[in-house]
């Protein structure tokens, strides 16, 4: 048993405790805060595969931004609605079941798979490469996304906007 | 550790995903469970990238992220306005789409 | 008659200004509204063609054999030569026609003017320019030098028939006798462009100069031609009211008397005979089809004459003795007699429309049609006298026309061992005399119902045109008693037969003195004494009733089953379909709950589908 | 030859005129007529330019274009004219400006009414002209399409009663009204268009020339089988717009429900690009399939005539006799293509033309009555003749024409129609073509004495006859009638340069 497989074992319960831990608890915050946990230790399966710029990405716009914007709407709906917002959950056996079988049917093919284990060794500085690769032969795509994030943001400002 | 473990981590969270998706009622708590199984995507391209020695999968999954947010956003402020006229973000309430 | 042609030039000429004159009354909208400019331009070209159509005739030179008196141009071009061309054909035939025709329409005009005084003047431009158009169709007709252009013309002239007999369109009675007539003669003319249209098929022409000589030489399919040849004679059925299609005629007097007098009595209506006359050489090749319209013809003068003796309506009468004088020309044809046949109709051309004209004179004396309410007019005689000499005329008294171009019909039926057809043409020939000096003594000799011995006022214009016809009448008549004095009896009619058909013209007015005038006999003993053939021939032999039945009863009822059938089947179906699909989209639509969380269960199941899918595909 | 692209200003004139009067005309309806007006005078100047300069004695196609639009698959906007869509250009030409007068008086929305009309007469044009199949069917499209429109927003609705076994389906599917007549109109177009496709790529592939150019097209051969079901196809799908019984049923409720100008131009020139489709496409292509399936085109077009005069007699309403009568004269210019003589198929392509401006006639005139008296039952109205002469005697040489009475242009094409039937494989085509004759004239005369004789009524005494533009597009059609039918060589002179070299492809039994 390596280090590896420890810190593999460690970061995947984590991940899935806190993965059940959002689509269980019944308060809506605390689904929030599950998430957040969750996306951190998502990143933290990022760093096992060698990923740390991703790692960052990761914690910076999705644990820092997103659950923050989820948060804040959780927040302004309730301050709306003027109280807490219990989430109930319905046909829990039916979702049960399908999820089961998805989840059955993925590793149904994956245990059919060749077993790969090798993987290349990590040559050079992977952020840098990957900033290469953004304003080479990506930048239109980045550029393209760019203006897809403007868009939405304007989107967003323009939904949420208030009547008056 | 293998391909096949971190791949079978990313299936068992989009299967929890999935599930999050098929029985929360509010529509918050969809945008969660979808957030989850956009994590299992990624996880899975990250993996795909490492062990397939390819920058690709970490580009896209950047991509990815960012897209996602933007998505984020959308969206919330699709229930923000839904939830202003319709007092409710209770997805069985929202069927005007019912044929 | 000799063979002899005019110059296409001038037959042209004669052509162009009728036309002429309905192009400058149709387009020119003040020309039209103001009835003596109309009627001027109208008659002015009219005159100018009557003065062509006798030059043409005087000029024409002698016909070099082989030669084709037509003239033609191409009308329908087509890959290998022109399909269908049009011309003038210039020969005897249709110079004696040309001035028949502008000569008769000519006088009609004239009359017209006077006879539709009382008419709203804004409609006698239509009037004169319907008149225009039919002189013009009708001489297009007797000048075709091809069976399209003759059928083109045809349809034509009925065209005009129908819009002048329904000239008063706002009376239902003129609206559905014109309509009428149009079917009837249509139903005849299927027949005819069915004829020619075969006809072209099996001869490659519509010409009949070269069908003639394809004809001569032996060249056309023998097999089709009885067909082809029955189904042209039927446009002539149609056109010339031979029975049975010869309803609409009686229906057509709805129209201005002239009208009658120049379409319905002189010119169009002879159509039908001047057809068979002209393709004579064709209709030689099919004798039983001859034989036909011989029977045709003799058994609808027979009938015709014997509805004219029960018809107390002075222009039926009219209208019924044409028909039944068609039928003695479509049997002189059909004994292979056409030329006695076609002098027949010129001679009966100008005393008929003198009847007719005649007739005008005395409703407009009366202001009605019923013979029984009129009388007393003896005192006039400018008045009766060219009635009278038309109707001897018609009766085939000598020195009149009538006697002679009927004697020589009757020769000709006779010579074609027609025995039958001969000995009905006899007996319609006694009753014409008969009911047409009914006719005579009750109109004019009777003493008058309503008989104010003031001498009616009769407009000069139309006692002119009257009396013009009476002398062209009698000296007609001279003309051919001279011809025949000189040139000797008919060489192969038993010499009987002028004393016979004198004595049964003498039968018939003395039976209509006796009855009419003297009233020795009593009418009522006679009808009662052939009490059924007096019904029947009161109801037209039901043959109306029958035509009445078709076109209600079969026709109109059919076409309402394929249009409920249209509405309700096939379109029935259709709409089922439709509102199947229509159910069934209704039923699918409930699958769409709008809850986003059942179509990612659709979604997830899809997946699963397709892992089982591959799985499956895997082993 | 013309140094300047004749046939597309005439295509895309109108198309120009649209967009103008979307963009240029908002709230001046005058400006809207004046612009449509403008640019299909346009169009109509330049077909009889076209028409005059057209080079008889050359035939073929002339005034050639191409442009390559798609050449990896061999795509390209290529048109010209010969001889028959010559006459079809000038056909749209006349209806389309008398359209114009004749829609003067739409009120409501007549900017979008204008475009959309001028729109669909583009795609008419195109079609005509266009060498390309893949560009034919563009424009296809393109002529059907805004019909769902015109009929759906500015048309108006009959009256059928549900009856019989199938009333159910009937009151559910909304039998009489606009929107019912529209869809269904599409619907069947749409469904045709859909075989015409299928038959176009199949010549594309089966040719393998990579091209859908109608010339390269037609140099090739395809084997009997390909022919057949291609054929087949091509019938069915341009049948469907030719109004072939039974798949006609859409033409009358729609006719009837369309306003005025819509139905002069799809009675009028539409229905002709059906009949236009099989000739050129399907007997032009398909030579061998054509004189195989002659039997099946003639004897449906025998049903039709006869048919759809019963069917017009049965009619109380006016723009439904009108309508039937549409689907009778289209079974003349299918019987006349189907006998596959030379008489036949230029008898055919001169009714095309004859009962294109003859239809539209009626239906302008129908239009004019209904605007004037309000009413489409024909036994309500009588006597019209006494207040508006001038329609009564448009009416009535437009009756004539269609019964074929000489001096028209109807006759003409009656009489060629018959040569070529009793010369064909199967002369007892005669008998139904000519007894359809005499239907139309027991229909047409009876409507005509029904409306415009008789006794005028006090009811009816304030209708005026018709006015100013209108005129103009009544004394247009009736004079193009009366000269066409005076002197068809002007038309048949170039349709016969047409129709022989598709009829010497075929290989004579």
């Amino acid at each position: 048993m390596t280090l590896e497989t420890v810190a593999f074992a460690g970061v995947a319960v984590v991940l899935l405790v806190s993965s059940l831990g959002v689509v269980l608890t019944p308060n809506l915050f605390h689904s929030v805060l599950w998430l957040a946990a969750a996306l951190v230790a998502t990143g933290g399966v990022f760093l096992l595969l060698a990923a740390p710029f991703l790692f960052g990405v990761q914690l910076l716009l999705y644990a820092g931004g997103v659950v923050t914007i989820v948060v804040f709407a959780i927040m302004l709906t309730e301050r709306l609605v003027g109280r807490t917002i219990r989430q109930a959950s319905r046909y829990l056996v039916n979702g049960a079941v399908l999820s089961a079988a998805v989840f059955v049917g993925i590793v149904g093919f994956l245990v059919q798979a060749p077993a790969v284990t090798g993987r290349p060794e990590v040559t050079g500085d992977l952020t840098l490469a990957v900033g290469r690769a953004l304003v080479g032969p990506f930048a239109l795509v980045l550029e393209l996304l760019a203006v897809l994030l403007v868009v939405a943001l304007l989107g967003a400002l323009y939904f949420a906007r208030s009547e008056s | 550790m293998s391909l096949g473990a971190y791949l079978t981590l990313a299936a068992a969270v989009f299967a929890i995903g999935l599930f999050g998706v098929l029985t929360r009622r509010n529509a918050v708590g969809i945008l969660l469970g979808i957030e989850l199984m956009l994590n299992a995507v990624n996880i899975n391209l990250v993996a795909f990238a490492r062990f397939g020695g390819d920058l690709g999968g970490i580009l896209f999954t950047l991509f990815t992220i960012a897209i996602t947010v933007a998505e984020v956003a959308v969206g919330l402020a699709i229930v923000i306005v839904i939830f202003r006229v319709r007092r409710t973000v209770e997805a069985d309430h929202l069927d005007l789409l019912r044929g | 008659m000799s063979l002899r042609v005019g110059s296409a030039m001038v037959a042209l000429l004669v052509l162009a200004l009728p036309f002429a004159a309905f192009l400058l009354l149709a387009l020119v909208r003040p020309l039209r509204r103001s009835a003596v400019a109309a009627a001027v331009t109208s008659i002015t070209a009219m005159v100018a063609a009557v003065a062509s159509a006798f030059w043409l005739s005087w000029r024409a030179v002698p016909r070099v054999l082989l030669q084709s008196p037509s003239t033609t141009w191409t009308w329908i071009p087509a890959d290998g030569g022109p399909m269908a061309t049009v011309g003038v054909m210039v020969d005897e035939k249709s110079m004696a026609m040309c001035m028949l025709v502008t000569f008769v329409s000519l006088m009609v005009q004239l009359y017209s003017w006077a006879y539709l005084h009382d008419e709203p003047r804004t409609s006698l431009g239509r009037y004169y320019a319907y008149h225009s158009l039919f002189a013009f169709s009708m001489l297009g007709l007797v000048l075709a030098p091809t069976f399209i252009q003759m059928f083109v013309f045809w349809e034509l002239v009925g065209l005009c028939s129908y819009l002048l007999i329904g000239y008063w369109y706002d009376r239902p009675s003129a609206a559905r006798a014109a309509v009428k007539a149009f079917w009837i003669t249509k139903l005849g003319d299927l027949g005819f462009v069915a004829g020619i249209v075969m006809l072209w098929v099996a001869a490659g022409t519509f010409d009949f100069w070269d069908l003639f000589r394809l004809a001569n030489a032996g060249a056309l399919p023998r097999d089709g031609m009885p067909l082809i040849m029955f189904l042209i004679y039927l446009g002539a059925v149609g056109k010339s009211a031979q029975f049975p299609l010869h309803v609409w005629l009686p229906d057509a007097m709805e129209g201005p008397t002239p009208v009658s007098a120049l379409i319905h009595a002189a010119t169009m209506v002879t159509a039908g005979v001047f057809l068979v006359t002209r393709a004579f050489p064709l209709f030689l090749l099919v004798p039983d089809v001859l034989t036909l319209i011989a029977w045709v013809g003799a058994f609808t003068a027979l009938l015709a004459a014997s509805m004219a003796c029960v018809e107390n309506d002075i222009k039926r009468v009219l209208a019924y003795s044409t028909v039944s004088q068609l039928g003695y020309m479509m049997a002189a044809a059909g004994a292979q007699s056409p030329s006695a046949g076609f002098n027949h109709l010129l001679a009966h051309g100008v005393f008929k429309a003198l009847l007719f004209l005649g007739a005008g004179v005395v409703i407009h004396i009366f202001h009605t049609n019923d013979v029984f309410r009129m009388g007393g007019l003896r005192t006039q005689p400018l008045v009766w006298v060219p009635f009278v000499l038309a109707t001897l005329a018609l009766a085939g008294v000598p020195p009149l026309p009538g006697f002679f171009t009927k004697e020589a019909i009757l020769g000709g039926v006779l010579e074609a061992h027609l025995t039958l057809p001969f000995a009905m043409l006899a007996l319609t020939a006694f009753l014409t005399a008969f009911y047409m000096f009914r006719v005579v003594f009750l109109t004019f000799f009777r003493p008058g119902l309503g008989d104010s011995h003031a001498p009616h006022h009769v407009p000069a214009l139309m006692s002119l045109v009257c009396w013009t016809l009476t002398v062209f009448t009698i000296a007609s008549g001279v003309a051919m008693a001279r011809q025949v004095l000189s040139a000797g009896h008919h060489d192969d009619a038993p010499a009987w037969l002028p004393a016979f058909s004198l004595a049964l013209a003498g039968g018939g007015i003395l039976l209509a003195w006796l009855m009419y005038q003297r009233q020795a006999l009593d009418p009522a003993r006679l009808s009662a004494a052939l009490a059924p053939l007096d019904w029947a021939a009161r109801r037209r032999y039901g043959i109306d009733a029958v035509f009445v039945g078709l076109y209600r009863f079969a026709l109109l009822a059919f076409a309402r089953l394929v249009g409920w059938l249209d509405r309700y089947v096939v379109d029935g179906i259709l709409n089922v379909l439709s509102a199947w699909t229509l159910r069934a989209g209704d039923r699918a639509r409930r699958l769409q709950s709008g809850q986003p969380q059942d179509y990612v269960y659709g979604v997830a199941f899809g997946v699963l589908l397709l892992f089982v899918l591959a799985q499956w595909r895997l082993r | 030859m013309i140094p300047f692209p004749v046939l597309s200003i005439i295509t895309w004139a109108p198309l120009v005129g649209a967009v103008l009067i979307m963009f240029l005309a908002r709230h001046s309806p005058l400006a809207v007529r004046l612009i449509a007006l403008v640019t299909t005078s346009v169009s109509t100047v330049l077909s009889v330019f076209i028409f005059v300069v057209y080079d008889r004695e050359a035939a073929g196609f002339q005034f050639y274009e191409k442009v390559a639009l798609v050449p990896p698959l061999g795509i390209s906007y290529e048109i010209a004219v010969d001889g028959m869509s010559l006459l079809m250009v000038l056909l749209t030409s006349v209806i389309i400006f008398a359209g114009v007068f004749a829609s003067w008086t739409v009120k409501e929305r007549s900017q979008e009414f204008y475009a959309l009309l001028l729109a669909l007469v583009t795609g008419v044009y195109g079609v005509f002209v266009s060498l390309d199949l893949f560009v034919f069917f563009l424009f296809y499209e393109l002529a059907v399409l805004p019909m769902y429109l015109l009929i759906g927003i500015w048309g108006s609705s009959g009256e059928v009663r549900p009856r019989g076994i199938f009333g159910w389906a009937f009151r559910e599917t909304g039998v009489g009204t606009k929107e019912y007549a529209a869809m269904k109109l599409t619907l069947y177009l749409l469904f045709g268009s859909a075989f015409i496709l299928v038959g176009i790529f199949a010549l594309y592939v089966s040719a393998g020339t990579g091209s859908f150019s109608f010339l390269e097209l037609e140099a090739a051969t395809f084997d009997a089988r390909t022919q057949f079901w291609v054929f087949l196809a091509f019938y069915v799908g341009f049948g469907i717009l030719a109004g072939i019984w039974p798949l006609h049923t859409w033409s009358p409720d729609g006719h009837a429900s369309a306003p005025t100008a819509v139905s002069m131009l799809h009675a009028g020139v539409l229905m002709k690009l059906g009949a236009y489709g099989v000739v050129r496409v399907g007997m032009g292509l398909l030579p061998d399939a054509a004189v195989e399936l002659a039997w099946l085109v003639g004897g449906i077009a025998c049903i039709n005539v006869v048919y759809g005069a019963l069917s017009a007699m049965a009619q109380t309403d006016l723009k439904y006799v009108i309508a039937y009568s549409s689907v009778s004269h289209m079974g003349l210019v299918m019987l006349g293509a189907a006998t596959l003589t030379e008489a036949g198929l230029n008898g055919s392509v001169f009714q095309m033309f004859a009962h294109g401006v003859m239809t539209g006639l009626f239906f302008a005139l129908v239009g004019l009555v209904y605007e004037k008296a309000h009413s489409r039952a024909i036994f309500t109205m009588g006597g019209f003749g006494r207040v508006m002469p001038g329609i009564a005697t448009a009416f009535t040489i437009g009756g004539l024409s269609s019964l074929g009475l000489p001096a028209t242009s109807g006759f003409v094409a009656e009489i060629l129609t018959f040569m070529g039937a009793w010369r064909s494989a199967h002369p007892w085509w005669l008998v139904p073509a000519v007894a359809g004759t005499f239907l139309t004239a027991v229909y047409v005369l009876r409507v005509t004495k029904q409306i415009f004789w008789g006794p005028p009524s006090p009811h009816f005494d304030h209708l005026e006859d018709a006015r100013g533009p209108e005129w103009l597009a009544l004394v247009l059609l009736t004079g193009v009638i009366v000269i066409f039918g005076l002197m068809p060589a002007i038309a048949l002179g170039p349709v016969d340069t047409a129709t022989v070299p598709i009829l010497t492809r075929m290989v004579k039994p």
